[in-house]
C-alpha cells in the first residue's frame, strides 16, 4: 500500500512502540501510588513532560497531557470561556478551523458567548491586523489554527501572538497538524494555549496535550482524580504519555533534512499534477503550507468516487478531513476559500511522510490522469462544459 | 464500508453516457450536496428499452446509477415506478447509512426522466408527481444514525 | 515484587497487548476514512464494541468508547444534566462514589444543581429505599457506585434500577471496578447509563466506554468530528478499544472458577489479618464485596508509613484510593463508614489479582504483624492508649 | 517520591521512645489530617542534651522526626531554635511539595518541647511564642502545586 494520509494520522515508530512496551505489562503501576513500581511510571511521565515542554520551549509544569488533541481544544476553548466569563464573552476564531474547534465555539455560542469567526483569503490565511480588528473590549480569547488539516496553510502565529499580547488578550492555537513538523517556541510566539496530538507526528492514538502558560487557570474538563496537578483527572495513560514524548523526539531529530526531503516530493507531486491534468487548482497557499501537503480540485468529479479508484490501486488519500469523509456537507474549508460546491466537493488532500519515496509520487502521477479522466467522462458537468465550449 | 456488489458497480459501471434523441432526460441532485444525477431514457410502446446515465458523485452515487439503469431496462412505465430507492439499495446488497440518500436520488432521477418523458408526449402516468426542483436543498447532514 | 493494588491498576495481559500490537505500526488507518486500511480499522473497532455490549447485554449502538472512566462518569452527570435541567436539577448520589462522581457534582452544584449525598450504613451500603426516599419531582438522575474501590462494597444495584425505573428517573453506575469481576446486565438491573475502564480489568490505560441506553440522548462533553456517532469526538483510539474489549472478554472467562479462587485468597488473607493483629478492622461488607478486596484499619498508626514498609519488602498496596495518595485528606469513603479520622488514616488496601498465589499472601501474612509492630512502638497514639489501658 | 535520606531516616528511624523525667514536651498535629508528632527534650544548662519522639504519620513525619531529634542534640536552645523547617527539608535532600508540611510540625514540635520547658521553668525565651492550639485544623488540601 502507498500512504498518503498522513494528516489523518501514522503509523506509530518502532521506535515509539519499543519505548511504550516495557509500560503495558511490566511497568504497570498507577502512577498515583506511593510504591516503587508506580513511582518508575512518575518518573517516565516527568521525564516525558520535560521532553514535550523543551521542544515547545515552554516549562514542564505547562504542559498537561490529555486523551487528544480534540480533547485539547475543547479544554483550552471551554476552560478560558469558563474562567474569564466574568471579564467578557467575546471569542475570536477563523472559518477554517477544525471541528474540534468550530464546534466547540459553536457550543459556546448556546452558551451566550459571542464568536468572531474571520474569513480566510483565497489561499487560506488570516492576517494580523484582520485579528486586531476583530478585537473588542469584551474580547477574551483568539484562537487560531496554526496549520490547517486539509490545505496544510500556516498561519502567522507569531505576528497574531503579538497582536494578541498588545491587547491583553488569551492566545490559543490548534497546532495538531504543526507540532513535530514545524519548529514552534510558545514564548517568542506568544502563544499562551496550545493543543497537539500524538498520533500526528507517529506517536499512539489516543493521548494529547495541552500547553498551557504559566499564571493561566482554567477549570478542569475532566473532575476527579487529582493527576495532572488538579487540573486533569483520570489514570495516567503511561505508555501513551511516554509514546508522544518519543515520537515528538524523533520528529523534531533532524528535521530540516527530512523536511527537505518532504517538500521536494511534494513539489514533484504539485508540478506533476499541473502539468498532467486540466482543469484543477491547487488548494491553500503555495509557498506557507505544510512541508507535507498537497491539496488539489479536480473540475467536475466528485473526491471520494477518486479516493475509491485510487484505493484500488493500493494508494491511500483523503478528501478534505478524515472526519469528514463519509458526511454530505462539502468542506468548509474549501468553501472558505471561495470554491463553489462542486470544486469543494471534488478536491483530494495528499499528505506525505517520512517513508514515502519518488517512486511512489511517480506512480500516483502515472494512476491520477486515468482516473480523473474517467471519472470526468461519466459526469454531467463535464458534459455541460464541453457543450459549451465545443 | 461498501457492499462488494456496489464497488462491482462503481469499479464496472454499466450504461454510462448519452442517449442523443431519448425520450425522456431527468437530473436531479445539485453540487451542494455533491450528487447529481442525469437519466437518458429510451421508451417504445410503454417500455424502457434503454437507460443511460451520466452522475458526478460519490461512489454509492454511481454505483446507484449503474444499478438503476439495469433495473429498468426492458421494463414497463408501471413496473419501472415500483422500483423503489428501497430496491436498488437492496439490490446493491445494502448502502451505509450515511449513503442511502444516493438510492433515493436514483428513484428520483428516474421519477424525473419519466415526467419529462410524459410532458414531451402529454401523457398523464399514474403515481408520478413532476419532479421538485433540481436544485433543492441538501438533507441535513446526519452523523448520528 | 508481589503486587497487591490491582483496584489501583491491572498490568496489561500478553493476550490483550498481541490483540493490540498490529493496531499501532500495521493497521494504523484512521478509522474515519475512505479507503481499505481505515476500513479495517473501522471493522476492529464494530467488533469490539459487540463484545463489550453483549457482555453487558446491551446492544452495540448503546456503547461509546472514552478515554477512561472518569471521562465516561464526567460524560454521564453533565450529559444528563444538561439535557434533562428543564425537566428538574436534584441529582442523587451516595458519599461513597469515586471522585470523579463526586468532584463532578460538586461542578454540577456550582451550576445551579442539587445534589443529595446518601449516607451509607457502617459497611458502606446504600438501600434501595434510601433512594426511593430521597427522590423529589424534580430529580433526573441517581447515580450510585457500583462497587466501591477502597472498601469493596457491592450496592443493591439492581433493586435500585427498579426504584429508579419505577420513579421514572435516570440511573447512572460508575461501574468501573465491577466490570471484569463481576456479571452485569443493563436490562435485569435496570442501569441506563454505566461507566467503565480498560486497565482495571487487565486492559490498557487511557480507554473507556459508556453505555448509554438507546432513546436516552446527552450532549457531546467532546466536541469535533463525528467519531462514535457524532457524540464522541476525537480520532479513535483502535489498539486501546481493540485491548479493552479483548480484556473484558478475557476476564469474563471462567469468570466463576477465578472468583472462586480469588475469594479464597482474599479470605486467607482477612482471616489471618484478624488472627494475628490486635486492634484492627476489617472495612466495607463481609459477603457483599468484591472477591479481590481486602480493606483493613490498623489502629495508632498511619496508612502511608505501613505502605512504605511493605514496599521495601517488595509489597504494592495502597492506602484508600490510588489517587489520594499523598494528599492530606483522610479517605472520604472510610469517614463515611463512620471511622474516626486516625482509623480513616490508618487504613490498607489489598486487591487482589488472577496471579496472586497462596505463598505471596502467606508472605504478607508473614511481614505484617511485625511491621504495624514497629510503627505501633513508634505511634503516641499508642503509648495514649497503653497508659489508659494499664 | 522520597529523597533516599527520607528514606533512610524512616526506615532506620532514630531517637524513638519517650524520656520519663523529660524537661519539656510538646506535642503537635492532629489525627485529622494524619499526624501526631509529640518530642521530648532533656535540657541541662541550655542544651538540649537529649531528644526523642514519637510520631503518628506518614513516612515524611517520620523521617523529619528523626532528623529535627537528631539536629537538636548537643545544640543550645537558642541555636535549637534556628533550624528552620526549611533546615530539615535540606538536611533530608527534600520534600515532595506536598509532604512539606511535615517538616513544619517538626519545627512546631520541638518549639512546642521548648515553650513547655519555659513554663515549667518560669523561663521567657527570646522569640519563642506559645504553640498554637494541639488541635489546630488541617491546612487547605494542595495538590494544585
Ligand atoms: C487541526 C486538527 N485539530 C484537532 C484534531 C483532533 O485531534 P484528535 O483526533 O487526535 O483528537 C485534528 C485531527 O484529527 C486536527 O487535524
Ligand atoms: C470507581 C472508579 N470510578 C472511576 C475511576 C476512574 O477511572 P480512570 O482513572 O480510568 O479514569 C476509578 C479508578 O481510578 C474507579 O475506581
Amino acid at each position: 500500500m502507498i500512504y498518503f494520509d498522513h494528516a489523518a494520522t501514522t503509523p506509530v515508530k518502532p521506535e515509539v512502540l519499543e519505548a511504550m512496551l516495557p509500560y503495558f505489562s511490566e511497568k504497570y503501576g498507577n502512577a498515583s501510588s506511593v510504591y516503587k513500581l508506580a513511582q518508575e511510571n512518575k518518573k517516565a511521565i516527568d521525564n516525558a513532560r520535560r521532553v514535550v515542554a523543551q521542544l515547545l520551549g515552554a516549562q514542564p509544569n505547562e504542559i498537561f497531557f490529555t486523551s487528544g488533541g480534540t480533547e485539547s481544544d475543547n479544554w483550552a476553548l471551554r476552560g478560558i470561556a469558563s474562567s474569564l466569563k466574568e471579564k467578557g464573552n467575546h471569542l475570536i476564531t477563523t472559518k477554517i478551523e477544525h471541528h474540534a474547534v468550530l464546534h466547540t465555539c459553536q457550543y459556546l455560542e448556546s452558551q451566550g458567548f459571542e464568536v468572531t469567526y474571520l474569513d480566510v483569503d483565497e489561499n487560506g490565511l488570516v492576517t494580523a491586523e484582520q485579528v486586531a480588528k476583530a478585537i473588542k473590549t469584551d474580547t477574551i480569547l483568539i484562537s487560531i489554527i496554526y496549520a490547517n488539516n486539509e490545505i496544510g496553510t500556516i498561519m502567522p502565529i507569531a505576528e497574531i501572538g503579538k497582536v494578541a499580547k498588545e491587547h491583553g488578550v488569551i492566545f490559543h492555537t490548534d497546532a495538531v497538524q504543526a507540532v513535530g513538523q514545524i519548529p514552534i517556541d510558545v514564548n517568542r510566539q506568544h502563544i499562551d494555549l496550545l493543543s497537539l496530538s500524538g498520533h500526528k507526528f507517529y506517536g499512539p492514538k489516543g493521548i494529547g496535550a495541552l500547553y498551557l502558560r504559566r499564571g493561566i487557570k482554567i477549570p478542569s474538563l475532566l473532575h476527579g482524580g487529582g493527576q495532572e496537578r488538579g487540573r486533569r483527572a483520570g489514570t495516567e495513560n503511561v505508555p501513551g504519555i511516554v509514546g508522544l514524548a518519543t515520537a515528538m523526539d524523533l520528529a523534531y531529530q533532524n528535521l530540516e533534512r527530512k523536511n527537505t526531503k518532504i517538500k521536494a516530493l511534494r513539489d514533484q507531486l504539485i508540478n506533476g499534477i499541473y502539468k498532467r491534468i486540466p482543469f484543477c487548482r491547487l488548494n491553500g497557499h503555495r509557498e506557507q503550507r505544510l512541508p507535507n501537503n498537497v491539496n488539489f480540485s479536480f473540475d467536475f468529479i466528485e473526491g471520494e468516487s477518486l479516493l475509491l479508484l485510487l484505493d484500488f490501486e493500493g494508494i491511500a488519500a483523503s478528501s478534505g478531513s478524515a472526519c469528514t469523509s463519509g458526511s454530505l456537507d462539502p468542506s468548509h474549508v474549501l468553501l472558505a476559500l471561495g470554491l463553489p460546491h462542486e470544486q469543494a466537493h471534488g478536491s483530494i488532500r495528499f499528505t506525505l511522510g517520512e517513508d514515502n519515496t519518488r517512486e511512489e509520487v511517480d506512480l500516483l502521477l502515472e494512476k491520477l490522469p486515468p482516473f480523473v479522466q474517467k471519472l470526468r467522462a461519466m459526469s454531467p458537468l463535464y458534459e455541460d462544459f464541453l457543450r459549451k465550449h465545443s | 464500508m461498501y457492499s462488494e456488489k456496489v464497488i462491482d458497480c462503481f469499479m464496472n459501471p454499466k450504461n454510462i453516457g448519452e442517449i442523443e434523441d431519448a425520450d425522456g432526460v431527468g437530473t436531479v441532485g445539485n453540487p451542494r450536496c455533491g450528487d447529481i444525477m442525469k437519466i437518458y431514457l429510451k421508451i417504445e410502446d410503454n417500455i424502457i428499452t434503454e437507460a443511460k446515465f451520466k452522475t458526478f458523485g460519490c461512489g454509492a452515487a454511481i454505483a446507484t446509477s449503474t444499478m438503476m439503469t439495469q433495473m429498468v431496462q426492458g421494463k414497463s412505465i408501471t413496473e419501472a415506478l415500483k422500483i423503489t430507492d428501497q430496491a436498488v439499495a437492496e439490490a446493491l446488497d445494502g448502502l451505509p447509512p450515511v449513503k442511502m440518500h444516493c438510492s433515493c436520488l436514483a428513484e428520483r432521477a428516474l421519477q424525473a426522466a419519466l415526467w419529462d418523458y410524459a410532458q414531451k408526449n402529454q401523457l398523464t402516468i399514474e403515481g408520478l408527481k413532476p419532479p421538485e426542483s433540481t436544485t433543492e436543498e441538501p438533507e441535513e447532514k446526519s452523523i448520528e444514525e
